[in-house]
């Protein structure tokens, strides 16, 4: 008793720093004015995620969360906010989607609490692993990087090099879009 | 031994629905993406805690292919982004049209 | 030591020629001194389209002898059904590619870019529709909808391309969030990813709490909804339409449907197929509001593009009937709607593209007046695919929506039969006004629109199709029959 | 919490107060060894390259100047702490904090010796050994450019903004072939953990990742790792002559002090991963002493260490300053392509030999692609009008286009 | 024998040649309209030939020329034709429009691309007429309208767009229930017999229905068919759309098109659902009766000639309503007889207009007065057409309309009498009409007007011939028209309920 209340108060403890660190995060995203800012809280909720993975024994993913996301991703895009200098100026705006933030708001609060009141009417999860076909059983503590690379290259195979029809597709895009265009200004 | 499944999807949900709030009330193009971000993220905490709770390494797999995705869109998002600010900054402002609903 | 899965390489080959062609054209136009004529490239992406055709056909083929497979670990279909979509989604890239180098040069912007996006961009909708997991369809769906960012957002000399291509892209990463987040919730509730898995669990499992796998389906409806520009997820529809280059248009309203639809098809009615009931309500909504807005919506709009764009938003609510009606004579009347109207919107957006001229922006409907006085058979070409999409008896149009009615008649939607017919006679008001204002009397100082061959040809194909299969339907009914067949247990 | 077990043997009986103990002191004496250690890196520089230089150096607080660091914090403590007017002022006081603990925690993953037994327990003499291992490292490099590019903008001033980003762009561009060449690395050990990488380099000099995995690797690695430092020859952050002092111009007292703190830590850090990596770690010759054998690898690795951080201290009195357009061209151009390519031969012999002939084939036709589209690249880009000719124009060939640009320039 | 079914294809195929012709030819001035005359003739001639050959005896539902070609099984396609009575007449009538129209209403603005919506008109309703397989009658159906508005909106007056507009909308979705009724039939029967999809007549005047089926598909039909006729409440297109649409549109369309509504009436309503009559009868014959009534009186105020033919087809289409839903085989009769006689008055009455309207440039009765002065033959020809739309004895209206109320009386008393006034209305309106255009004293521009030409008088002479003939012999066409409709008749009250 005592030992799996040791072994259960960590783990309430990290879930509510995950938590904290995802929606503080999260909400600072949505609500601060600054981008900067808000790709810092995004960073936040980055972290508290990753945080969130260790502790359901996803450390391989973990460390690709902030390699990815906090390594690139925002990176990127701090990158961009710098190099447009949307911080200072006026920013790239678009109409949003509903104008109406209470609404959205309401909008929002109903559908969220809707998901989750069908996830709990259904008690939560109600699948079986698809061992069977091809799945992994879930093996625990490092041994699951050696899983997830085993499913990636067998199960998700043409997943995976689809992946690399697409990260080719958006460079060849994102490099067609930033492409300076002097001639055609000088032409026309 | 492990905090129920249920908090982390609870709060996947809740990041979810927060991104997707930011999604459609924010102006700035840039925090929007962010909120993308925030949505996908929220999918990949519901995989990984499936994926524990039914002890699935599939789970897993998929988020590996969500941050791919995720990485892939930014960089698109950017570009167009930049795109716009270029063709802005070398077109006179009267020229922008504003997107109509 | 990992087991590599066995790859059955005719499954994926037109997935492989088309993003293998992509890469070619990429890698050549770089390593090539001098830049890549377009009309090398057309050549070139036009062979390749013609390949994977051919390639579809040998698939039909080994259907028929062997029956259909999954390959590589199930991420992947081989049956006719997938090969009926290669062949709507790579005669769509040819014809797209074919008016798109016309359009190219009209308004001096490069051609080759496009070629090598468009290519990869069918080949992920070809990926969509021969999937079998719905990571590989969550993929397909990003390949397409990236490249399609990028091609929207292609004319240099319109800012609002780029904003265009903006608003897609926030609304195209929020239905993908969407999606994989059914996804996610699907796998949840069942397991796996896979969708013959799928439906092999929900055989074999009766769920007491079902709520979980319907929340997935219903996300992931929801995220297809906004593919295919259903209401009330359509708000994006007319403002991209409007601000893509026009080939683009035309490859969007085309392609992406056949992409979207079959993928969608695939989910809802071979992953979850057991409880169509759970979905027909939410569909029903999507078919009533989208063929009424669209159609209605459509009467008030004075640019064309616009037009179109609610036009395409009532013809989704009509492909959306055979998945509605669910059965087997659904799924074939769906392909034929989503098949033959890849032609039909292609070689009207050429034509739209021609009007537009060389800025690309003479969009509104008076662009058109006495177009059909000065140039009889180009008026007379658009006025046919019109009243194709309007349905017109002895048009394409006509068996198109005749057999998604029929199929819904027959899975008991007589409801929703007459409110979509309804909305195709309100539909039909926007098209005959343009038709007529097609062959009213012209302005006098109106030059000729040139008609380059290669759009020439697309216009023709598409009247011809329109006009032959309108009369003789047979061949395209046998074919989407014989793929329905293949696809349902 | 199992798995804990099977990452570290300290967890194997569960978490007691002495294990909890144990784990305290080990992060206590890992911050403690790295802080002296920078206080002596700093000195160490500073000593090394005056001896290059021909000067003296420090040499009046303590024996050597040993506390001459001291003296600079302690003195740098008492200065008044400036925020400028334009700053972001959270941001501004973040950043300094966030170049400073990725070293800190990257850190925590390096073995610095074998393993001891202490009351029962088995420990390992490294912070922490988590199962992604290395993957931290890159994390926390990846976290680090933050530190860089936010001060640099929170300052609120133009030269400290463009050195931000450069620092930035340069951390981000060479992040790319320092992964690859840890890929390389993960592919010969099969694990991702720091303390298997170690322990599989353990058997001598010719079981370093730098023999067998060929030298190019770490060269790479050397080179990218520099960049990564922003350290010489790689410092354009900081080129004086044109950003004034770079992106911490604005920083004073305290805060400038942890960034000078922090980018010696991360030199100190860096030169422990290169040496886990590539050196054996702790690995070395081991004399017979009872009781003291567990201190022999500790001083092979610091050994390798310091022998790291000199080579730095080299680099930073010998070579020039790179121009940041050939900085990045050759992490863009050079490094990438070398170490993918490099990464896909030793994939390949790992398979077997014929896969890892082939890859070698792959790899240099891809070399050759590469080349010529580079030069091409290089040639179209010369001229404005040379980037997107008209739509079914015959271009003119590329040397026109250079004779016209010069044409045009006269 | 049967006669073979290309004679049919023939009837289908001729416009459409033509049509090719017609665009080949086009850039020469006036070479258009020969062909267009050539194939109206060609057509005319093919019709009176397989008018000739037609034996009503052949069969027991007096069908001939029959063949059915499945096009597509899943779709239930089929290319399925056959003549009988009904049809022949209405074959005889298209042909007949298309040639008179052609002659008697030229055109010359962009006169190819006229000759060959007119010719494609022609096919469809053809088609409509000859199809014996709901889906292909559907379709023909559905193609009228295509060409219909294309005449309107590019040859009509000034709210000719607006008119095009109405027309098509209001018959576009008057056809939405019968098509999902003809799909809702095509399924109930496969789900019956679980065959193919099969949309033949035969087949589906088999299918077993509830009574509450009956009356619905009967309403979704006949809403189809009312539209299109019209039928009072459904009539609100057809004033502005004659009036709007240039003389040759007009002819068509309230000559022919209108006459699609009553055939499907006849044919398909009434011969698909005789459940439904029992119940349907009253309302449909008080709307009738309402049509002829609220016709006349619309007539009696309409301000311009056009709409006068208009409102008084409207009473028209009324009484054939009434003889068709009657149920006595007498008023049916008369009621195919009245669609073929009111085609041929039809034509009659917007001919003359249109030469009134050449030669005054306007049509409001108001403008026009004392015409008999200036143009004694115009008033001869429009006191005879006149004549034989009020029906007077020995004129073809009288026959059909004296058979219609025969009918009635006989069955449903009541309606027949007041249907009655009809008539008693048609002669109010006519006479008043003549009495105002061509009586009282002309003023300079009416007595300017010339009388009509020789050539004019020959287009004429035809409608004059068959008003004559008709009302003095029409056994011929009785004869044609009996073994088809008895047939129906039998089959209605086979079906046990009606009586």
């Amino acid at each position: 008793m005592m030992l799996a209340l040791a072994y259960a108060v960590p783990s309430v403890i990290v879930f509510v720093a995950a938590a904290a660190l995802i929606l503080t995060g999260a909400i600072g995203v949505i609500s601060l004015k600054n981008p900067v800012h808000a790709a810092l809280s995004l960073i936040m909720t980055l972290f508290g995620v990753a945080v969130a993975f260790i502790a359901q024994q996803a450390d391989f993913l973990a460390a690709v969360q902030i390699i990815v996301y906090a390594g690139a991703i925002v990176v990127l895009f701090l990158f961009v906010i710098m190099f447009l200098g949307v911080d200072r100026r006026e920013g790239v705006d678009v109409q949003p989607l509903v104008s109406q933030k209470p609404l959205a708001l309401v909008g929002v609060v109903i559908t969220v609490s809707a998901i989750i009141f069908t996830m709990s009417r259904s008690s939560w999860v109600t699948g079986v692993p698809s061992l069977s076909l091809g799945g992994t059983r879930l093996a625990t503590g490092s041994h699951n990087v050696k899983q997830l690379g085993t499913s990636i290259f067998t199960t998700y195979l043409f997943a995976f090099e689809a992946t690399a029809a697409l990260l080719i597709i958006a460079v060849v895009g994102a490099v067609l879009l930033a492409r300076r265009e002097r001639v055609l200004e000088e032409a026309s | 031994m492990n905090v129920p499944a249920a908090w982390y999807l609870v709060l996947a949900a809740v990041l979810f629905g927060i991104g997707g709030y930011g999604l459609v009330t924010r102006r700035s193009a840039l925090i929007m993406f962010m909120c993308l971000e925030l949505m996908l993220n929220a999918v990949n905490l519901t995989f990984v805690t499936f994926s524990r709770t039914l002890s699935d390494i599939g789970g897993q797999a998929s988020v590996f292919f969500v941050m791919v995705v995720a990485a892939a869109e930014v960089t698109v998002g950017l570009g167009i982004v930049v795109a716009i600010f270029r063709r802005r900054s070398t077109t006179s402002v009267d020229e922008l049209s504003e997107m109509k609903g | 030591m990992i087991k590599i899965p066995s790859v059955h390489y005719l499954a994926i080959a037109p997935v492989l020629i088309f993003f293998g062609a992509s890469l070619a054209l990429l890698v050549t136009s770089a390593l090539r001194r001098s830049r890549l004529s377009a009309t090398a490239a057309t050549v070139f992406s036009a062979k390749c389209s013609l390949a994977v055709v051919v390639v579809a056909v040998f698939q039909w083929l080994y259907v028929s002898q062997h029956g259909a497979s999954e390959t590589i670990s199930h991420a992947i279909v081989l049956d006719r059904f997938g090969s009926m979509a290669t062949v709507a989604v790579a005669l769509g890239t040819l014809l797209t590619i074919l008016v798109a180098r016309d359009w190219a040069i009209r308004t001096k912007l490069l051609g080759i870019e496009n070629h090598i996006l468009i290519m990869a961009t069918s080949a992920g909708a070809i990926m969509m529709a021969v999937a079998n997991d719905l990571v590989v369809i969550f993929l397909g769906l990003e390949i397409l909808s990236i490249g399609l960012y990028v091609l929207v957002a292609m004319d240099r000399h319109r800012a609002r391309s780029a904003e265009a291509a903006l608003k897609y892209f926030l609304l195209g990463g929020l239905a993908a969030a969407v999606f994989i987040y059914g996804v996610a919730i699907l796998y949840g509730a069942t397991g796996t990813t896979t969708i013959s898995t799928m439906s092999l669990f929900f055989a074999a499992n009766y769920l007491l709490h079902p709520g979980l796998a319907y929340l997935g389906g219903a996300l992931i409806l929801i995220a297809f909804a906004f593919k295919v520009a259903a209401v009330p997820f359509h708000n994006w529809a007319p403002d991209v339409y409007e601000g893509a280059p026009t080939p683009i248009t035309g490859y969007m309203a085309a392609v992406v449907k056949v992409g979207a639809f079959l993928g969608f098809i695939r989910v809802i009615l071979s992953g979850l197929g057991t409880n169509l009931d759970t979905w027909r309500p939410l569909l029903f909504a999507l078919i009533v509001l989208s063929t009424i807005v669209g159609a209605s919506v459509g009467l008030t709009q004075r640019n064309v593009k616009r037009l179109l764009a609610y036009s395409s938003i009532n013809q989704a609510g009509f492909m959306l009937l055979g998945l509605w009606a669910g059965t087997g004579r659904g799924i074939a009347s769906t392909l034929f709607f989503v098949c033959t109207y890849v032609p039909v919107i292609i070689a009207t957006f050429a034509i739209v593209g021609l009007v537009g001229g060389a800025t690309d922006d003479q969009h509104d409907i008076e662009s058109y007046r006495g177009l059909g006085r000065r140039q009889p058979w180009l008026g007379a070409a658009l006025a046919l695919l019109l009243l194709s999409q309007l349905g017109a008896p002895f048009t394409l149009g006509f068996f198109a929506k005749f057999s998604v009615v029929a199929a819904v008649m027959d899975a008991g939607g007589t409801t929703l039969g007459v409110i979509t017919m309804i909305s195709a006679a309100i539909a039909a008001a926007f098209y005959l006004r343009w038709t007529q204002i097609l062959f009213a009397d012209p302005e006098p100082d109106q030059a000729r629109l040139k008609v380059p061959g290669a759009t020439g040809f697309v216009i023709a194909f598409g009247v011809a199709v329109v006009v032959v299969f309108g009369i003789w339907p047979t061949p395209i009914m046998w074919l989407c029959q014989h793929a329905a067949i293949s696809f349902l247990p | 919490m199992n798995w804990l077990a099977s990452v570290d043997p300290l967890y194997a009986h569960g978490i007691t107060a002495v294990v909890i103990l144990i784990a305290l002191i080990k992060i206590v004496a890992g911050f403690a060894s790295i802080m002296g250690a920078v206080i002596l890196m700093i000195w160490f520089e500073r000593k090394v390259i005056s001896k290059m230089q021909s000067r003296i150096g420090p040499q009046r607080w303590g024996p050597f100047g040993l506390l001459q660091t001291l003296a600079d914090g302690i003195k740098l403590f008492f200065k008044e702490d400036l925020i400028p007017a334009e700053a972001d002022r959270f941001v501004f006081k973040l950043a300094p904090y966030l170049c400073l603990v990725p070293a800190l925690i990257t850190f925590s993953i390096v073995p610095v010796g074998g393993t001891l037994h202490i009351a029962g327990h088995t420990v390992m003499l490294q912070v922490a050994n988590p199962p992604m291992g290395i993957l931290v490292m890159l994390a926390m490099s990846g976290i680090s450019v933050y530190g860089v590019m936010l001060a640099g903008w929170a300052s609120g001033s133009k030269y400290p903004l463009i050195s931000s980003v450069r620092a930035s762009a340069q951390m981000i561009s060479y992040e790319a072939a320092l992964g690859m060449t840890i890929v390389t690395i993960i592919l010969a050990t099969g694990s991702l953990s720091t303390h298997d990488i170690v322990t599989s380099q353990a058997h001598g000099v010719w079981h370093w990742n730098l023999i067998r995995l060929g030298v190019v690797p770490f060269v790479v690695f050397l080179i990218a790792i520099t960049a990564e430092l922003n350290r010489p020859p790689f410092d354009v952050v900081e080129a004086e002559t044109e950003l004034v002092g770079g992106f911490n111009t604005e920083y004073s007292s305290l805060r400038f002090a942890l960034f000078y703190l922090a980018e010696f830590m991360n030199t100190i850090t860096m030169s422990a991963i290169m040496v886990t990596l590539f050196f054996g770690g702790p690995a070395g010759y081991i004399p017979p002493i009872h009781h003291f054998a567990w201190v022999f690898p500790i001083l092979w690795f610091l050994g390798k260490t310091v022998a790291f951080a000199f080579s730095y201290i080299w680099f930073r009195a010998a070579l020039p300053r790179f121009r940041y357009d050939q900085l990045m061209d050759l992490g863009w151009k050079r490094l990438i392509p070398l170490s993918l390519g490099w990464m896909l031969i030793v994939a390949g012999f790992l398979v077997n030999r014929w896969w890892g002939i082939s890859m070698m084939g792959t790899v240099i036709l891809g070399w050759f692609v590469l080349t010529r589209a580079y030069s091409l690249g290089a040639d179209r880009t010369v001229g404005s009008e040379s980037v997107l000719p008209e739509v079914g124009q015959r271009p003119t060939p590329s040397r026109l286009y250079r004779q016209r640009t010069t044409k045009g320039e006269n | 024998m049967m006669h073979s079914s290309w004679w049919l294809s023939a009837l289908l195929l001729v416009p459409m040649v033509g049509v090719a012709f017609v665009l080949l030819v086009r850039r020469r001035p006036g070479a258009s309209y020969a062909v267009g005359v050539g194939v109206a003739a060609l057509e005319m001639a093919l019709s009176i030939v397989v008018a000739w050959m037609y034996n009503q005896h052949l069969t027991r539902t007096g069908i001939d020329f029959a063949a059915r070609h499945v096009i597509s099984a899943p779709l239930g396609l089929a290319y399925d034709v056959s003549l009988d009575g009904i049809s022949l007449l209405m074959v005889l009538l298209t042909s007949l429009t298309l040639l008179l129209a052609l002659l008697g209403a030229r055109d010359k603005r962009r006169e190819p691309a006229l000759i060959s919506w007119l010719l494609i008109l022609t096919t469809a309703s053809m088609g409509s007429f000859l199809a014996h397989d709901l889906l292909l009658f559907f379709l023909f159906f559905e193609l009228t309208l295509v060409p219909s508005y294309f005449l309107i909106s590019q040859w009509g007056g000034t709210e000719r767009v607006r008119a095009a507009l109405k027309f098509f909308l209001y018959t576009f979705i008057g056809s939405v229930p019968l098509l999902i009724g003809i799909l809702f039939l095509g399924f109930k029967n496969q789900h019956y017999v679980r065959g193919a999809l099969n949309f033949s007549y035969t087949t589906l005047s088999a299918v077993h229905l509830s009574h509450t089926a009956s009356v619905v598909l009967f309403c979704a039909f006949g809403f189809a068919f009312a539209v299109k006729s019209p039928i009072w409440p459904f009539h609100t297109w057809s004033p502005i759309t004659y009036a709007e649409a240039p003389i040759a549109g007009s002819i068509e369309m309230s000559a022919l098109l209108a006459k699609l509504g009553s055939y499907g009436l006849v044919r398909f309503a009434i011969g698909l659902f005789p459940l439904a009559l029992s119940d349907m009868r009253p309302i449909v014959m008080t709307l009738a009766v309402i049509g002829i009534l609220y016709g006349s009186a619309m007539a009696c105020v309409a301000g311009d000639l056009k709409r006068v033919i208009a409102y008084s087809s409207l009473a028209q289409m009324g009484f054939i309503t009434l003889g068709a839903m009657s149920g006595s085989q007498i008023a049916m009769i008369g009621a195919v007889l009245l669609m073929f006689n009111h085609g041929v008055i039809t034509i009659g009455f917007f001919l003359l207009v249109s030469f009134i309207e050449k030669r005054r440039q306007v049509n409001t009765i108001k403008d026009l007065r004392g015409l008999q002065a200036s143009a004694p033959v115009l008033a001869v020809l429009f006191t005879i057409v006149i004549l034989a739309s009020i029906g007077l004895p020995g004129l073809s209206g009288f026959v059909s309309e004296y058979l219609i109320l025969l009918g009635s009386f006989a069955t449903n008393t009541w309606w027949g009498v007041v249907g009655a006034f009809g008539v008693v209305g048609a002669a109010i309106y006519w006479l008043w009409v003549y009495q105002r255009v061509f009586h009282g004293k002309a003023d300079a521009k009416n007595l300017a007007v010339e009388d009509v030409t020789n050539k004019e008088r020959w287009v004429l002479v035809p409608v004059v011939v068959l008003i004559l003939l008709l009302g003095v012999f029409p056994r011929p066409a009785i004869d044609k028209i009996t073994p088809s409709i008895a047939n129906l008749i039998t089959h209605v009250s086979y079906s046990g309920v009606d009586k």
